[in-house]
């Protein structure tokens, strides 16, 4: 024993000599910025895995690191908050005819290694990811049949049907330059680790495994509008208490983590600086087999409505940071525009056992003298509920979902299988009962056409696309249709407005709640940061944010 | 001049969970310089914890618990380690029994010897030295290379001999030295234990259970029984005159078999158990001489007629009077001994030969084993033939790996013959072709086959009761259920001699002493009511004060239920008293048969000769002097 | 990956005399005889009490728990106070009901998982060991396999592969990764018992194979396999704590592997509840503990050399 | 000979059969890895778009052929030491990431094993030595306890107390944000740094079944005959404990040790999860999470053949060290 803890202190000893003595070089001080500019702001996690390795080719999403975000950019920038389309590349676009766009490019915009942008790059861009599939993420080609340069400052686009519907993926397709891009072998595996080139306003300054730097593009086209000079992305660990602890202690200017109880770890350390906003995201929903009794039941669905206690899944499985999802299947508020005008409390649902007990019984599913609630066939209805076990806030949610039920007399079995068993009976339609995710996006065709679209569906056994619930209704892929056609907003929102009808009468999904899309920040150094007072962005859109914070100094403190 | 003085030495043992059992008592002894003391005794007697308290030795939860050991002017039992240490081995080594582990078996012999030479700083060539010891104990000088295991057990033996004389000390402690080799082996190394002896002048405490041995080496010998030294005198006086009942006893259990008329005696009962307190005599409930103060008084150590004796009978001098000459002690000393169980040999009681139940014809077994890439064969048993007849014993002798247990495989069809025929006839039904049975024609077989084992403490599983182990054959052979089982396994306990069976049939094997255990092992063999009984070695385990007890019990079973008897053994005095036939095997090959008294009285092969020197014999010791060289070149090396 | 030292006896160790004991007290005990020989050692005193109150804690724990493990009515990240001794977790739920009922869910992983690799050991090392011949050589190999694959990465790889992760799949992974180190033990056991007379004997007797496994060399090897399903049911709670902690266990299961996982998530260190950290962590150790106690006595016991004077 | 053509056709047959399992392992599995990166990318709050799922489908690739047909390809391909293309770091191939990791955790690792054994034997020793002393009970009860502190547990502890309260030591990971890995002496400082807790951690677990396994074993081989023969023969105390005792006892440690070297190419998925330390153990959890299967089976692989090459070599060594083996395994 004697030893053993000998060599322990002598190991001890040294590294705290190390320690003390402070010659670990491990941060680099920067003082503050030139020309009162924020000298370098700390975010989170930037990507690619525990052990990141240079990725800088933007459309490998599932490796690529987040610096891509800030080296390229698209045509277009999306507030995805409020659903607005920004210039950015380019400058205009206009519709010649439904299956027609044409792209007016920015002028005097220059990539990073001082050559200039020009359509030629719009189009290789495009090109490669017909080329490449494994590229084309955003599955851009199953709209478009031709992309041309019309001259250096021009591109226009062909779609094989009227394409209204894509306009929002151009806000995520990033633009690379075809200079250095069509000298390789195969864009797939390249991984652009070596000064990647794009016209954004950072460029990656140094990068190892733990700590990814950024640098501020000083010949950015909107240079005056990036006031800070280097950003810093720390490897984070899965949102780990590590995390939670450094962002309490303000180590992060940004970042976007789950944490418990956040006014308690994060905003009572710092009031002043430390906030979050939550925006809403997709909407998360029961998803019942409607390939099987009683499920198949229209009047049946319609009143299991009210059946749920959607506060109580807010406050106590998501510990009250989202909301109560509408009926409508659109995110309210944010996307509130295209309600009908005349739905009560914006589609959102009250909790009603007694209504859903009543309505019911009306529907021809009455309790029996045990309370069990019988299905046409005379038997009591059991089923069984599915949510993947390791998703601890959905197996909280699955409880009060799974009481709320059988407080109606349903005999509900909750199930927990795996994340991966789990989606793979969803897509296969080997289920009763489980949740799903869909819409919340600002593209109205996807947020209806993948949850409901019979094109997404397939039959019992083999993978849905995503229509998992196999809802098959012609007035919805009429409805679904109209929206990917139509080019003016008249159309666009008859058509959502009767999509949501078809979501509050026939009850496809019954959605509960919003995912929540974590967003914390600190104003200590910058300000302009988006929140609910001011909601020109979502966290994600990182180019609107960055373009618009501020340093501190020049507003409170 | 007295080199080794033990006072009043008490050992006891406390283990953790169990009473205190004081294995050594009060025992006072003295060794002179150069002389060979036996120190003879039972197993149980205290003998090696006696040996290893000399050397201090005991490890916890034995202890010294009064009384000291004297050697040479140190006080052992008091002394400081480092005085200690300058002691040993350069004036008191010792031998092992278990030559197995006595050597560290990752480093070469001369290694070990020069671990000692240099733990007593022996300046000089070790390799020169250690060649001269092992020449010393007829060893090559190739056995400094080896590992212990690369040795055969006889060899090892040696190598420890040598080492234990390697500084030459003046008093060697010899524990067992020779138990569990083979009879040859045991022989030659006695004999050159003898020689060293005499030519480097060492004193001997000699401790081993084997009466014989101890007479025919030790100056003078010690008798424990009981943890305590019960007669002490010179080896002469000893076989001419023993004063101690139980010395009487052991010594009617030898008898030289190339006599005329053999007869022998054993002790019943069993030893004391020593975790209890006893009053009087330890031998009392044993004694055919016991008197009513013998229960009372606990006799002291006293001299009586030229030597020590501890009986109040011997002191009072009212035992009945024996005096033996060399030569007819063997044959007379039994009936010294009235008192005691006695077995005459079967005599020329000249039988009429029945038919065979089983008859063995001309079968070979060739074992093939397989080293890496290379096969090497070995003929364990080659064109033996012999029958087996009711109510006659036919008795296999031979030394150890001779092949009787081959043969004892074959017969009893736990394998196959390489070639001949096993058939046993005494069956019902047709001739039953032992050699080509399988499966459950073997299992029924076996209902009139039995065996009796040679390790009692093994025979019978320690976790099993007594009617356990006897309802099994029961109930597979005779088919018996229910309460018939019990009844018939109290009927068999009986037939053994084990009365009243109620004792027995609900006790553990270790609750049995050895004799009671072999007993029940050959009650389970007659349970199935077999026509012919296997023996293999049945009492070379035994204690040798009651293994004639069983000799007898075997012996009336094969004449009162007609059983035929394969008698297994290495000891030809135990074939002398119970077979009517002996076959002798050397190596797999039949080299003598014939009727008993002809075979061991007038031994025609040479084997069977150096078999019959080979066995101890305190009555003759003058006669064998002459015979080592013989032995060693018979078996080079042991 | 460090295992608890395992504290098996080394093959050829007395188990037969232990049996004995044993088999020699039960006779004069209302008691068992395992139970009172282990009694009577110090150690394995300790460690059966200790067992003793995780045991009736574990049965005890749905009257002992103050509210349901699950139940998350209460404020979050509590600090312990009188209502929540140990405070509550980041979700409200009350810590130490968790830890009463994480108990069950240890002991219940112990003795599943226990006994199931005892069983598949046993088994498979009684019969290569009695059988021998190319049976022993081919379910050697298998041992030896199994004693060779890292069995952390393959538990983690196989909990991660299963399509439902409830704990019956923990306690299969875990016995199927952990059988093997028992078997060959068993199987040299098996091999020098074999050899013994009374084994010959009852097949003179007319005992068949099966009957002479279980009924002459079983009982012959009890202290073996009692110390071997005390070894794998030690391994088999640290296990499924490392399975849980890493989020590979079953989250629905309240243990004190989940409660780690849970801490460690839910910002244990963060807001100071050190003794949401603590507890389970303590709990796990002290019954590993008691365990790694009784293994000791019985080892002590069986194995003449380690007998303590 | 015999025995070391028996040893290594166990080690043949053995890869044989780890690298079988590892190849169906996988494949009996249901689930599409390309959906768990989806999944996995959006988080379980977001929906999954399908044109995404659909590239990545691509980007990955399918198996061709029949599953024999696969297996032969897989065994081709392994031999050649192409273990194909990871899945989470795609396009960096699965050789490249192991080669990251490997060196942190056969530093790491390698380093406290070393350090266990020996610290476990001498103190194993030590405690056999003086046996029934204040210091073997101190030795074998303080180890045993220790033994049954949760090890990762105890991980969680040391960084409570000495990286988030005392803040002596950085939280996690093998190196700091701010330096780039490379043979300077910052960066070996600051890996030094990082290395202490999960060192210590691993350290005061690690000599335990060591010291444990010694002492049992030198009791053992001090109580036989030939120990009790060298006290006899009056040989120094030490030369005893030394040649009659460690010297035999250790002999079944060393396959253990030997073992236990091997595993180390595996990591220790606990510690290197707790600490965050860019090892291999964090690298196979990391994969299996994520169902990135050529670099699991590649992981899963290079420790089994990690344990069994030293198995292998720990058989040949102790045929060396133990004279009765050789001859055991022949008779």
């Amino acid at each position: 024993m004697k030893r053993s803890k000998l060599i322990r202190t002598a190991a001890l000893a040294a590294a705290l000599a190390l320690a003390v003595t402070g010659c670990t070089g491990t941060e680099s001080a920067s003082g503050p910025g030139t020309d009162g500019r924020i000298g370098f702001l700390d975010y989170g996690d930037f990507g690619g895995g525990s052990n990141p390795q240079a990725n800088y080719n933007p459309y490998l999403d599932a490796t690529r690191l987040g610096a891509t975000e800030y080296v390229f950019e698209q045509l277009i920038a999306y507030d995805s908050y409020g659903c607005q389309a920004k210039p950015w590349l380019a400058t205009q676009w206009t519709w010649t005819d439904p299956q027609t766009l044409v792209w007016k490019l920015r002028d005097g915009v220059r990539w990073n290694d001082g050559k200039p942008f020009t359509a030629d790059d719009v189009t290789f861009t495009y090109e490669m990811l017909k080329q490449h599939k494994a590229l084309d993420t955003k599955g851009i080609w199953r709209y478009l049949s031709a992309v041309e340069t019309t001259d250096p400052q021009t591109v226009t686009m062909r779609f094989t049907q009227p394409g209204a519907s894509a306009l929002t993926l151009f806000g995520e397709i990033k633009i690379v330059p075809k200079h250095v891009w069509s000298t390789v072998a195969d864009p797939v595996t390249f991984t652009n680790a070596e000064k990647p080139v794009g016209t954004g306003p950072f460029t990656v300054k140094a990068f190892n495994p733990q700590q990814l730097t950024l640098g501020r593009n000083a010949s950015y086209w909107q240079a005056d509008k990036v006031k800070v000079d280097e950003l810093r992305f720390h490897k984070a660990d899965g949102g780990g208490q590590i995390d939670q602890l450094k962002l309490s202690r303000g180590e992060y200017d940004s970042n976007a983590m789950f944490v418990p109880d956040i006014k308690k770890a994060y905003v009572d350390r710092d009031p002043e600086n430390n906030k979050y906003w939550y925006p809403s995201g997709g909407s998360i929903s029961v998803y019942l087999n409607l390939t099987r009794a009683p499920f198949n039941d229209t009047a049946f669905r319609k009143a299991l409505v009210p059946a749920f206690n959607r506060q109580e899944i807010v406050d106590k499985a998501q510990l009250g940071y989202v909301k109560p999802a509408s009926q409508t299947g659109l995110v309210v508020p944010g996307q509130a525009q295209w309600l009908p005008k005349d739905l009560p409390n914006q589609g959102v649902a009250d909790y009603d056992p007694a209504r859903a007990d009543a309505e019911l019984t009306a529907a021809g599913y009455p309790k029996n003298g045990a309370g069990k609630r019988i299905g046409k066939d005379g038997k009591p209805i059991a089923f069984s509920f599915r949510v993947p076990g390791a998703w601890t806030d959905w197996v909280q949610a699955q409880r009060i979902i799974v009481a709320n039920l059988n407080a109606l007399g349903f005999t509900v079995r909750a199930e927990t299988p795996t994340p991966e068993a789990y989606e793979n009976d969803r897509a296969i339609g080997n289920y009763d009962a489980v949740l799903g995710v869909h819409g919340g996006s600002c593209n109205m065709f996807r947020n209806f056409q993948e949850p409901l679209g019979s094109d997404q569906s397939a039959p019992i056994g083999k993978k849905a696309v995503s229509n998992f619930v196999r809802w098959n209704d012609p007035r919805t892929d009429e409805l679904i249709t109209t929206l990917r056609t139509a080019t003016d907003e008249a159309t666009q929102k008859a058509a959502v407005a009767g999509l949501t009808t078809v979501m509050t009468e026939q009850v496809p999904v019954i959605p509960l709640w919003y995912g929540a899309k974590w967003f914390q920040y600190r104003t200590a150094k910058a300000t302009g940061w988006p929140n609910e007072q001011n909601p020109y962005a979502a966290p994600s859109d990182n180019l609107l944010i960055i373009t618009s914070l501020q340093p501190a100094g020049t507003t409170t403190k | 001049m007295t080199l080794l003085q033990v006072e009043n030495l008490s050992v006891t043992y406390t283990p953790r969970d169990l009473p205190a059992n004081r294995a050594v008592h009060d025992v006072t002894f003295d060794i002179d310089e150069g002389e060979f003391v036996g120190l003879l005794g039972e197993s149980g007697c205290g003998k090696s914890t006696l040996g290893n308290a000399v050397l201090r030795l005991l490890s916890p939860p034995a202890r010294i618990s009064g009384g000291r050991v004297v050697f040479d002017g140190v006080d052992v039992t008091t002394a400081s380690e480092d005085e200690l240490r300058a002691l040993r081995w350069t004036d008191l080594s010792t031998v092992f029994q278990s030559s197995m582990n006595s050597l560290n078996p990752v480093i070469r012999v001369q290694a070990q010897f020069a671990d000692t030479f240099a733990a007593h700083r022996i300046p000089g060539d070790v390799t020169a030295r250690a060649t001269e010891l092992l020449e010393l104990v007829s060893l090559d000088r190739h056995v400094l290379r080896a590992y212990p295991h690369e040795l055969s057990g006889g060899m090892k033996q040696r190598v420890a001999l040598a080492l234990a004389l390697a500084l030459r000390p003046k008093l060697v402690v010899l524990d067992e030295p020779t138990t569990g080799l083979d009879v040859v082996v045991q022989r030659s190394i006695l004999t050159r234990l003898a020689e060293l002896r005499r030519e480097l002048g060492f004193a001997v405490l000699f401790i081993s259970h084997d009466l014989g041995t101890v007479l025919e080496m030790a100056d003078r010998v010690m008798v424990m029984y009981g943890g305590e030294i019960v007669e002490n005198r010179t080896a002469a006086g000893m076989l001419h005159e023993p004063r101690h009942p139980y010395t009487r006893g052991l010594l009617g259990s030898y008898a030289d078999p190339r006599l005329p008329d053999v007869q022998v005696t054993y002790i019943p009962g069993r030893p004391p158990d020593l975790s209890r307190p006893h009053r009087g005599c330890l031998f009392t409930p044993r004694c055919p001489h016991a008197e009513d103060a013998c229960r009372e008084v606990h006799p002291e150590l006293l001299p009586e007629r030229g030597g020590l004796v501890r009986c109040l009978v011997a002191q009072e001098d009212r035992l009945p009077v024996v005096r033996l000459g060399a030569a007819d002690a063997a044959a007379t000393i039994g009936s010294h001994f009235p008192a005691t169980g006695a077995l005459t040999d079967p005599g020329g009681t000249p039988d009429v030969v029945a038919e065979a139940v089983l008859s063995v014809d001309q079968v070979s077994k060739r074992y093939t084993t397989r080293r890496g890439l290379r096969t090497s064969t070995t003929d364990a048993v080659r064109d033996v033939s012999f029958t087996l007849h009711p109510g006659r014993v036919t008795a296999l002798v031979g030394q150890s790996g001779s092949g009787k247990s081959t043969i004892a495989r074959l017969v009893t069809g736990v394998e196959r013959p390489s070639s001949g025929e096993v058939r046993f006839e005494g069956g019902s039904g047709p001739t039953v072709r032992v050699d080509r049975l399988r499966g459950r024609a073997l299992v029924d077989y076996r209902r009139h086959v039995q065996m009796v084992f040679q390790d009692p403490f093994s025979a019978l599983n320690p976790t099993r009761t007594v009617a356990y182990a006897l309802s099994r054959p029961l109930v597979n052979f005779a088919g018996l259920r229910g309460t018939a089982i019990r009844e018939r396994s109290a009927q068999l306990l009986e037939s053994v001699g084990l009365a009243p069976a109620g004792q027995f049939l609900d006790k553990l094997p270790h609750q049995l002493s050895g004799g009671q255990r072999q007993r029940v092992v050959t009650a389970r063999a007659l349970a199935p009511d077999p026509q012919v009984l296997i023996a293999d070695e049945p009492i070379s385990m035994l204690d040798v004060s009651i293994r004639a007890e069983i000799l007898e019990l075997l012996g009336e079973l094969v004449r009162n239920r007609r059983l035929a008897m394969l008698y297994i053994t290495h000891d030809l005095l135990s074939a002398r008293l119970l077979a009517d036939e002996v076959l002798v095997l050397n190596q797999g090959v039949l080299v003598e048969r014939g009727p008993t008294r002809d075979v061991i009285g007038a031994a025609r092969d040479d084997y069977t000769r150096l078999l019959l020197d080979s066995i101890p014999n305190p009555f003759a010791p003058a006669k064998r002097s002459g015979d080592a060289s013989v032995v060693r070149s018979a078996q080079p090396g042991g | 990956m460090s295992t608890p030292a395992p504290a098996v006896p080394a093959p050829g160790a007395d188990t037969e005399g232990l049996q004995v004991a044993a088999t020699e007290q039960a006779r004069h005990s209302r008691l068992p005889g395992w139970f009172v020989i282990l009694w009577r050692n110090g150690k394995c005193r300790i460690g059966l009490l200790m067992l003793g109150a995780f045991v009736l804690v574990a049965l005890l724990a749905p009257l002992i728990a103050p509210y349901d493990p699950r139940g998350d009515d209460f404020p979050t990240s509590l600090a312990p106070t009188g209502g929540h001794w140990l405070g509550t977790t980041a979700q409200g739920e009350d810590v130490f009901s968790q830890l009463i009922v994480g108990a069950r869910t240890s002991l219940i992983v112990g003795l599943a998982a226990g006994l199931l690799s005892t069983l598949i050991g046993l088994v498979i090392g009684l019969t290569a060991g009695y059988l021998q011949g190319w049976v022993d050589e081919v379910l050697s190999f298998l041992i030896n396999l199994g004693l060779v694959v890292p069995a952390l990465p393959l538990m983690v790889t196989l909990a991660a592969y299963a399509p439902v992760r409830g704990l019956w799949l923990i306690i299969a992974v875990i016995s199927v990764t952990g059988w093997a180190y028992g078997a060959r033990i068993k199987r040299s056991q098996i091999i020098t018992l074999r050899t013994r007379d009374y084994i010959t004997a009852a097949r003179f007797a007319g005992d068949g194979t099966a009957r002479i496994i279980a009924r002459e060399i079983v009982p012959n090897m009890t202290s073996l396999i009692v110390v071997g399903f005390m070894g794998a049911a030690l391994g088999a709670i640290g296990g499924e704590a490392g399975l849980a902690f890493l989020g590979l266990g079953d989250p629905q299961t309240v243990s004190w592997g989940t409660m780690l996982n849970q801490a460690s998530l839910g910002g244990a260190l963060l807001t100071g509840q050190w003794a949401w950290l603590i507890a389970p962590g303590l709990a796990l150790s002290l019954l590993i503990t008691s365990f790694t106690l009784i293994n000791f006595g019985i080892d002590a016991l069986s194995n003449p050399h380690l007998r303590e004077d | 000979m015999a025995y070391f053509a028996r040893r290594f056709l166990f080690f043949i047959g053995t890869l044989w059969a780890a690298v079988t399992l590892n190849f169906l392992i996988p494949r009996l599995q249901p689930g599409d890895p390309a959906e768990a990166i989806v999944s996995r990318l959006a988080g379980q709050s977001e929906s999954i778009d399908p044109a995404q799922l659909q590239a990545i489908r691509i980007m990955l690739g399918t198996p061709d052929g029949n599953l024999f047909e696969q297996y032969l390809q897989y065994l081709g391909a392994v031999v050649q030491g192409d273990f194909g293309v990871s899945y989470t770091y795609f396009p960096y191939s699965v050789t490249h990431m192991i080669g990251q990791a490997l060196p942190w955790t056969v530093i790491l690792v390698g380093v406290t094993q070393i350090i266990s054994f020996i610290v476990g034997t001498l103190l194993g020793t030590w405690a056999a030595y003086r046996r029934n002393s204040r210091v073997d009970s101190v030795i074998t009860l303080g180890s045993t306890f220790l033994g049954t502190l949760p090890f990762f547990w105890l991980a969680l502890l040391l960084i409570y107390v000495f990286a988030i309260t005392l803040r002596w030591f950085p939280e996690r990971g093998g190196y700091g944000g701010g330096s780039s890995p490379g043979w300077s002496w910052i960066f070996i400082s600051d890996a030094f740094q990082h290395s202490v807790l999960p060192a210590v951690a691993l350290l005061i677990t690690g000599p335990i079944g060591w010291i444990i396994g010694m002492r049992n074993n030198m009791v053992q081989s001090l109580g036989e005959d030939h120990a009790r023969l060298a006290v006899a023969r009056g040989l120094p105390r030490r030369r005893i404990a030394l040649t009659y005792g460690a010297r035999i006892a250790i002999l079944p440690n060393v396959t253990g040790f030997a073992i236990a070297l091997g595993s180390v190419l595996g990591g220790t998925v606990l510690v290197e999860t707790v600490f965050n330390y860019p090892g291999m153990g964090r690298l196979l959890l990391e994969s299996v999470s994520s169902r990135d299967y050529p670099l699991m089976q590649a992981i899963f692989l290079f420790t089994t053949v990690g344990v069994l090459v030293a198995n292998f070599l720990a058989d040949l060594l102790y045929g060396f060290l133990d004279p009765r083996v050789r001859k055991a395994e022949t008779a």
